[in-house]
């Protein structure tokens, strides 16, 4: 049957997405969102919506993840600009 | 076909959903909160593009494809999709943005003590 | 509200919704179902006005309306964002120091700069035949930029992105997209309508109307957002410091904590 | 169901699913690799994805990834560069068992579509996800040695 590769897909996508949840420290659920990014975009492709997956993967792959570790950094480096931040 | 993969997507869909609305209730730090918004947000488009398929079709998308060849999938949902997909990115900026301030204002980012600062 | 209470309340509520959202699930037609009558409609005008892709002409064409809403809600995150990430009067730059990179990092680095840019601008001018459009190439293009922060050092990108100009650049594209619509309305049409242009021939870059027009406002308009965007991000975690140099305690102990949190998910 | 479909069902179940579980637990140096890694995965699958529905158009998404996919790892190699130079992650068996099977599933495919422009465009495809790959795991392994400040 033709869905295998579908059910394989979502039922990625419903463990990636409770592992970005269940990681508590925002850069490593940063790694995991870009994981599930690729996860959808993978979703989206079998259910025959590569635009849709185009857009995920541009923007879960690097987009996300850069925003959340600058956030994280910027978070980090609070307090501390004698030492050149980190 | 059994009954099962009829209703799964729109299950995962749910189950992405509660999850995130979870990781955000529970949350020990906003940053990882704006991350649980949108693991929540992946769920709509889950399940917008499970409305939308048709078994066996493909994309309606005719550049290498002769018109009418094929059965088509529903575009209408995948536009949503897609635009909100890039837009869901930038709200996430403009949260992000604001964890930021409330980082600079208050010296923490964690929901429980913002709650005792205000009294 | 203490966390308890919240706890409980988050688990009654969410119970609620998870039993009402599986109820509604199973009354929702059958996945893969055959009945769209929007899409086929869709199809068809899409077929009707000489767009190979069907999603683009949704987007730009049947529904441009809502992607005119779309633009608004991303032009308006990205003022937001730039409003409350620019340097407060206790905040002041510092130069960050040169990073040393590997060199095939590097290398990789400025070889990938380029084939990135154009692979985005190839996914925007090719929005209204293949896979691709405005959204996901100004995206494509606007993070490949960024290739030279990661690859070679943050004063490397400053040169080569004037932020003043990429905002100026936004606000054309917006302007571009609206006067695309109004020209609709001065030739005696309706806002927004694909009436002006030729549909041209079938599956070639000029066809569809109005539709690489707008694809390509759209395109300039979410690649200058994201890198203005990204510049402010870059600004407060490199450049910009606190300018009294305090420390103060709750937000050490906040850190420790942090790490401790960190080293128990590591474990 | 046809071969190619099958093929890429197996590399997501196997592949992907290494690498989400890779990604979730462990120690930051096994996150990181595993990250790099389903990069490695997914493209591929997306081509053969490509191919088993007969839809050329659908390649470009690979080529997106194949572009984007190491860029997002360079991010978490520089920015994590702290915590990472304590503790270096190691994958140099994994990262070219990976290579090659990028490089496998792109020569089949190229002796299934023929020499044609599809063709160039699955070598370049090849061609930047194992440089991208091979390049961000040495970025992972102490390419951002020197970065403090920056």
């Amino acid at each position: 049957m033709a869905d295998a590769v579908i059910v394989v897909s979502l039922l990625l996508v419903a463990v990636t997405a409770t592992a970005a949840v269940a990681n508590r420290d925002p850069a490593r659920q940063a790694l995991v969102l870009s994981v599930l990014g690729l996860v959808l975009a993978v979703l989206f492709t079998v259910l025959q919506a590569p635009d849709v997956g185009l857009s995920q993967l541009a923007v879960g792959s690097a987009l996300t993840p850069l925003l959340i570790m600058l956030s994280v950094r910027r978070v980090k480096r609070r307090g501390q600009p004698k030492d050149g931040g980190r | 076909m059994t009954a099962v993969p009829h209703v799964l997507p729109y299950l995962v869909a749910v189950w992405v959903f509660l999850v995130g609305c979870y990781g955000l209730a529970t949350s020990r730090n906003l940053i990882h909160a704006v991350g649980c918004l949108a693991v929540c947000q992946s769920a709509t488009y889950v399940l917008l593009l499970a409305v939308g398929y048709r078994d066996g079709a493909t994309a309606p998308v005719f550049s290498d494809i002769e018109p009418g060849s094929r059965p088509l999938v529903d575009p209408v949902v995948q536009a949503l999709a897609l635009t909100d997909v890039v837009v869901g990115a930038t709200v996430t900026a403009l949260l992000l943005a604001l964890v930021l301030q409330v980082s600079k204002r208050h010296g923490t980012v964690d929901p429980d003590e913002l709650s005792e600062l205000r009294g | 509200m203490s966390r308890r209470t919240r706890l409980w309340l988050v688990a009654v509520s969410g119970t609620g919704l998870a039993a009402l959202l599986v109820a509604a699930c199973l009354e929702l037609p059958p996945f893969g179902g055959s009945s769209h009558p929007y899409g086929e409609r869709a199809v068809r005008a899409a077929l009707a006005r000489h767009t190979a892709n069907t999603i683009a002409s949704v987007n730009f064409d049947q529904r441009a309306y809502d992607t005119l809403g779309e633009m608004s809600i991303l032009f308006a995150a990205v003022l937001g964002c730039v409003v409350l990430l620019r340097q407060a009067r206790d905040e002041h730059r510092a130069r960050p120091e040169p990073a040393e990179v590997d060199l095939p990092v590097r290398r990789y680095a400025l070889i990938v700069l380029p084939v990135a840019v154009v692979g985005g601008l190839y996914v925007i001018a090719h929005g209204q035949l293949s896979p691709g459009g405005g959204f996901q190439g100004g995206v494509v293009a606007a993070t490949a930029l960024h290739l030279l922060y990661l690859g070679a050092d943050y004063r490397a990108l400053e040169r080569v992105r004037p932020v003043g100009l990429f905002e100026v650049a936004d606000s054309l594209a917006v302007s571009a997209y609206l006067v695309l619509g109004l020209a609709g309305v001065l030739a005696g049409t309706a806002f927004l309508a694909n009436t002006l242009l030729p549909y041209g021939t079938f599956n070639t870059l000029s066809s569809g109307g109005n539709v690489p027009l707008l694809n390509a406002a759209i395109g300039m308009e979410v690649a200058c957002a994201v890198v203005v965007l990204l510049a402010r991000f870059l600004d407060q975690a490199v450049e910009i410091e606190q300018g009294n140099g305090k420390d103060d305690k709750d937000d050490k102990d906040d850190k420790e904590s942090e790490k401790e949190n960190g080293k128990e998910n590591g474990a | 169901m046809n071969d190619w479909n099958l093929a890429a069902t197996l590399l997501l179940a196997v592949g992907a699913g290494a690498a989400v579980w890779g990604v979730s637990t462990g120690p930051l140096r096994r996150r990181v690799v595993a990250q790099n890694l389903s990069t490695s995965a997914v493209c591929p699958s997306l081509l053969l994805l490509a191919q088993g529905y007969d839809r050329p158009s659908y390649v470009d998404l690979a080529l997106l990834l194949a572009l984007l996919g190491p860029v997002g790892t360079l991010v978490f190699a520089r920015l994590l560069s702290d915590e990472l130079t304590d503790d270096p992650p190691r994958a140099r068996g994994l990262t070219w068992a990976a290579a090659g099977l990028g490089a496998v599933t792109v020569v089949v495919l190229c002796a299934a579509v023929g020499p044609s422009r599809a063709m160039v465009k699955l070598l370049v495809i090849g061609a930047l996800l194992i440089g991208g790959n091979v390049v961000a795991s040495r970025a992972l392994s102490g390419g951002f040695r020197g970065v403090r400040g920056g």
